[in-house]
């Protein structure tokens, strides 16, 4: 009988207890509250004052991006990525001839290497990518980084790239060449040579 | 689908369904609600883990290894990191160790957490599931501060780490904990001494001790039955070894050894014993490069290894064989939570419908890892 | 104990078991095929030995024209010891004895490697495929396996060409 | 009274008994239809805000005046409203297609009877019955059948087991709340709400209003048992296991969508109104101003009641989102081996307490 008693105790007294705490965070929902109301308010906020700056991440994983004017075409990163999502086409020019316009696969990359390939596609599929950053560590030329954070200054942060079409979500960076162009990167013109 | 008996009646729980945590599908022989038989079908996410393994380097399997348990990627990553290093046998800098350490037990917290949550939102408390996931979100933060990714990180490698430390972590880290170990006690009044989630979750589906061995179920579950066994205590990798830990163990405080209870109350113990891990780990921690340890090539020895780690789960394995290229020959993972499931029917055989949802968010399975 | 006095101690106890194998690590046995059910309930209930828990099944494919494996890592939770059992099957016919209901977990465990392998465990009471659906095609893990050309009506996705993408 | 006054009225105009009944009852039926879908709407977005504000979360904010950039929410459940509406009606293939479409109005009808005889002030109630108490109780039972109607008729094992665990569960719970009901009855001597609610003026232990609650101490335990049941038969948690989504899906409403679904959640919200009702009327003094003989006039009332009603309505959210969900067997037994028992040693006290005091 004590026992019957002493249960409906315990019941009313740990029932009331937890009512107390969600009371508390009631009335404290000024204080307490945790939601980020999205597309008004970004990250990082700043109310939320968890000590982070953009600047200090390591890196941020969002959306792949490739200076396109520093690719050597080492195809580094394409061997690198476990879920194959970036491909990369190269033509290997003998002369390289005139640099076509955008292309610039003639100078040189911003850490002073000579380019000797001309990059003619380079397509990364954001809807294969597994974001593992696999790609940006083997890159001589640091030309292929996630944008963001400690990359802010090269490319700021974009995570809301979503798209209506699959398709969209396959980024070019190389600059198209048509059929000509590419001719004549193969077999360069004797003009060209003079 | 098997013959019907008499007055039982088949009911599918899942591949669709609020509490299966994720897509299982449970073929339940019911007598009205009383449960006779459970028969899990798995494999709905089956994404070929070793046979893609088998086609990738030895770098490129660790962004696999975070996909099968996707609620404790750290620790996924530290078990293939420490089977690998043990393989190759490769010395890591103190630091890394450090670092992994408390990054293993900084999963372990979130995983538990999340585990515990969504227990309570299995029983019916919807509330300490969101204060579980609010705090889960700091730990969450600071894995982002530290290697980029919330979920998915890729952040140990074989012979280090991606990234060091960034500025600050470790007062960042002390904040949180300081924050964190009086919600515990909240969490405690909220849920745990609740009457109502007592009286579902004690003396509810219990594993007896020898059954649960026989069942090769490990991990938190296997200590709520009563077995003092961790693999960091007693096969100790990385430096867990210098830790003082207790392992905190079931006891039937509110029914039987091995209930859904003492499952829950060790998962809560756990993260108080992570909480101490991470408070000395951070006081150790030395100085050092974090990518001195790292080869050229990750080219291993030709042979075998089987190195089981102790993630959220339980014994998380791993069977590596190395041909001697940068391929491996075959990884195989012994994922906790499979040999969790396995139990399920025998454990549920008896037990009303609420029960087995009981019962089964108690085992915390994560079905990215079971069908892997 | 070490593996080399477990592994005396299955020899003593069954003569012929244990295959020399010099492949084999330290912490490795290879054990005949023909007695290893008896051999598995010696281990298991042996009070010396006393492995209670079933750690792991792998199930190995060396390559072409090789013998499957299946190998079982084998624990003791009283002496925390431990040991790995190497069993070799034929590659046409695998068949290897069920230790399924000694150690509960080998049901599962068994059945995966039957899934992946197509090793047949014979005593296993309900040896189906597990992660794979129950009429797949081939065993996905060999070496030698070809992935179906269509699953009942979908055609498989072969792995990407490098011409026409884009 | 309303519906009375309204007879009355229409027998000065002329001669014509069965028209001006119907016309009475028709017009105090739309206001009653109204309080309904006012409450659904203010209930439904008080209680996201409830739950939000315990989970320190903020709730809807977008869907204000001025849509994304309103304010608050605040039309977060007319836009819920109007998505319902337009939502696609899906009736399962194999269902029972009558009762599947009856079952709705059934369980609507349940709600909409109790409402008639709430005494919103001395004046605002649609029918004052002398057997008040006994039709709430009565009329609230009938939900039970369109529950039963929607979880066979869905065709639907989840939907089965929901009706089942429904049913029982408000049988069950049907006794209890009898019992304690009765306590207000016994002390009041009259079934009517209106003179059930001034019985309980004045005041009494000096302090405290004459509220049959603060009575005596079986009165105080017996309204507590009366609100535990009250949850139990409006079916929300520790008390939802008909629709216990995480073991049910949705238990009887799995297979509902749209505006038969709507109507569901229209009853749910209108029952909670219903019972809160009864226990203001029986327990807190209905509309007596807690300060005895202060503001106690006219408007006044209503505005008291609907303050208990609300209060107890918030009550009913607060223990939504802080505790775990009883098990079937626990549920039977918090019924029959605690409420029960209590409940009828309460009877003897009360009758105990009158025979000496009263």
């Amino acid at each position: 009988m004590s026992r019957y008693f002493a249960n409906i105790y315990d019941t009313v007294n740990t029932l009331w207890t937890g009512m107390r705490i969600t009371w508390r965070h009631m009335i404290n929902i000024k204080r307490d509250n945790v939601t980020l109301q999205y597309p008004e308010e970004r990250w990082p906020r700043p109310e939320r004052n968890i000590g982070f700056e953009h600047e200090n991440y390591n890196i941020i994983r969002s959306r792949l991006h490739v200076d396109i004017d520093d690719c050597i075409g080492c195809l580094k990163c394409e061997r690198a990525c476990p879920v194959d999502c970036i491909h990369i086409d190269t033509i290997k020019a003998p002369d390289r001839g005139e640099d076509i316009p955008d292309v610039k696969h003639t100078g040189e990359t911003s850490n002073g290497t000579k380019k000797a390939l001309v990059v003619s596609r380079f397509t990364i599929d954001m809807s294969e990518c597994c974001y593992c950053n696999l790609c940006a560590y083997p890159c001589p030329e640091e030309c292929i980084f996630m944008v963001g954070g400690p990359n802010s200054s090269k490319h700021p942060i974009d995570y809301e790239f979503s798209e209506f079409d699959r398709t969209d979500l396959i980024y070019q960076f190389a600059k198209k060449l048509n059929t000509e162009q590419k001719e004549n990167l193969q077999n360069p013109k004797p003009e060209a040579e003079a | 689908m098997g013959v019907v008996q008499g007055d039982q009646m088949t009911l599918n729980i899942g591949p669709q369904h609020p509490s299966t945590h994720g897509v299982l599908r449970l073929e339940v022989m019911t007598d009205g609600e009383i449960v006779s038989k459970i028969k899990p079908h798995i494999g709905y996410l089956h994404r070929c883990f070793e046979k893609h393994s088998e086609n990738v380097t030895y770098e490129q399997v660790i962004p696999f290894t975070d996909r099968c348990d996707y609620l404790a990627s750290m620790n996924s990553n530290f078990g293939y990191v420490v089977a690998m290093e043990q393989l190759m046998e490769i010395k890591v800098p103190e630091r890394v160790d450090y670092i992994r350490v408390i990054m293993g037990e900084l999963n372990r917290i979130g995983s538990h957490l999340l585990a515990l949550g969504v227990y309570g939102l299995d029983i019916g408390a919807f509330t300490p599931f969101l204060y579980m996931l609010r705090d889960r979100e700091r730990i969450l933060d600071m894995f982002e501060y530290t290697c980029g990714a919330r979920l998915l990180y890729n952040y140990m490698w074989v012979g280090g780490v991606s990234h060091d430390l960034p500025k600050d972590f470790e007062k960042i880290c002390i904040g949180f904990l300081d924050y964190f170990e009086p919600q515990i006690e909240e969490y405690n009044n909220l849920l745990t001494y609740n009457k109502i989630f007592v009286e579902r979750t004690a003396d509810v589906g219990v594993i007896p001790a020898d059954v649960a061995v026989s069942y090769g179920v490990s991990g938190p579950n296997l200590r709520g039955s009563g077995v003092k066994w961790d693999v960091r205590k007693d096969e100790p990798y990385s430096i867990y070894d210098r830790f003082e830990f207790d392992v905190p163990v079931g006891n039937g405080h509110f029914g039987t050894l091995g209930d859904c209870f003492d499952r829950y109350w060790v998962r809560m113990l756990e993260i108080q014993e992570s909480v101490k891990i991470i408070r000395q780990a951070l006081k150790d921690i030395p100085g050092g490069d974090v990518h001195q340890a790292l080869p050229k090539k990750i080219r291993p020895p030709k042979g075998s290894i089987y190195r089981r780690t102790e993630s959220p789960r339980g014994d998380l394995g791993y069977y590596i064989i190395s041909d001697g290229t940068p391929v491996p020959f075959r990884v195989k993972m012994r994922s906790p939570a499979f040999t969790a499931l396995s139990c399920l029917d025998e454990v549920s055989r008896g037990w009303m419908i609420s029960d087995v949802i009981a019962i089964l968010g108690s085992l915390d399975i994560v079905l990215g890892e079971i069908d892997r | 104990m070490t593996s080399a006095e477990i592994i005396a101690a299955i020899e003593n106890q069954f003569s012929e078991a244990v295959i020399e194998n010099e492949d084999m690590a330290d912490h490795q046995v290879e054990l005949d095929s023909a007695h290893w059910f008896d051999i598995a309930t010696f281990m298991k209930n042996d009070p010396n030995l006393s492995f209670d828990q079933l750690e792991c099944i792998t199930g190995v494919d060396p390559g072409e024209d090789s013998q499957l494996q299946t190998r079982y890592n084998l624990h003791s939770m009283e002496y925390r010891h431990k040991i790995e059992v190497v069993i070799r099957h034929d590659r046409e016919n695998p068949k290897v004895e069920s230790i399924e209901q000694l150690w509960r977990i080998g049901d599962w465990f068994e059945r995966e490697t039957y899934d992946m392998y197509g090793i047949i465990y014979e005593g296993h009471r309900d040896l189906r495929r597990i992660l794979c659906p129950d009429d797949w095609e081939g065993w996905p893990l060999r070496k030698d396996y070809e992935g179906q050309e269509s699953y009942h009506g979908i055609v498989v996705p072969k792995i990407k060409e490098e011409e026409g993408w884009e | 009274m309303t519906v009375d006054m309204l007879i009355d009225w229409f027998a000065t105009i002329g001669n014509f008994p069965a028209l001006a009944f119907i016309l009475a009852v028709v017009i105090s039926g739309i206001p009653l239809f109204l309080i309904m879908a006012l409450n659904a709407m203010i209930a439904v977005y008080v209680e996201r805000k409830v739950s939000a504000f315990m989970m320190d979360r903020i709730g809807p904010m977008g869907q204000g005046p001025g849509l994304h950039a309103g304010k608050w929410g605040l039309l977060q459940t007319a836009a819920d409203a109007v998505k319902l509406l337009v939502k696609e009606d899906t009736i399962p293939d194999s269902s029972d297609k009558f009762l599947f479409k009856m079952a709705p109005y059934i369980i609507f009808i349940g709600a909409f009877l109790g409402l008639a005889a709430v005494p919103f002030s001395s004046t605002l109630q649609v029918a004052d019955f002398n057997v008040g108490v006994f039709y709430i109780i009565a009329v609230g039972s009938i939900g039970v059948i369109g529950i039963v109607m929607a979880g066979w008729a869905s065709n639907n094992k989840w939907s089965l087991y929901g009706a089942m665990r429904s049913a029982s569960q408000i049988i069950s719970y049907e006794i209890p709340a009898g019992l304690s009901i009765i306590i207000p009855i016994m002390m009041a001597g009259t079934m009517n709400l209106q003179e059930l609610i001034q019985f309980q003026s004045g005041s009494v232990w000096i302090v405290l209003p004459n509220w049959i609650i603060f009575n005596n101490p079986f009165s105080f335990i017996a309204f507590f048992i009366f609100f535990i049941s009250a949850i139990a038969e409006t079916n929300r948690t520790p008390f939802d296991i008909p629709e216990a989504e995480s073991e049910l899906v949705a238990g009887w409403m799995t297979e509902y969508s749209g505006f038969r679904w709507a109507v569901f959640f229209l009853s749910e919200y209108a029952n909670m109104l219903v019972v809160s009702g009864l226990a203001v009327a029986g327990f807190l003094g209905g509309w007596q101003s807690p300060i005895p003989g202060l503001f106690d006039t006219g408007a006044w009332g209503l505005f008291w009641f609907m303050g208990k009603l609300i209060f107890l309505i918030f009550v009913m959210m607060w223990f939504r989102w802080t505790f775990p969900r009883l098990r079937v067997d626990q549920l039977m037994h918090v019924c029959w081996k605690v409420l029960i028992p209590i409940a009828m040693v309460n009877i003897f006290g009360v009758g105990i307490w009158k025979l000496i005091f009263g």
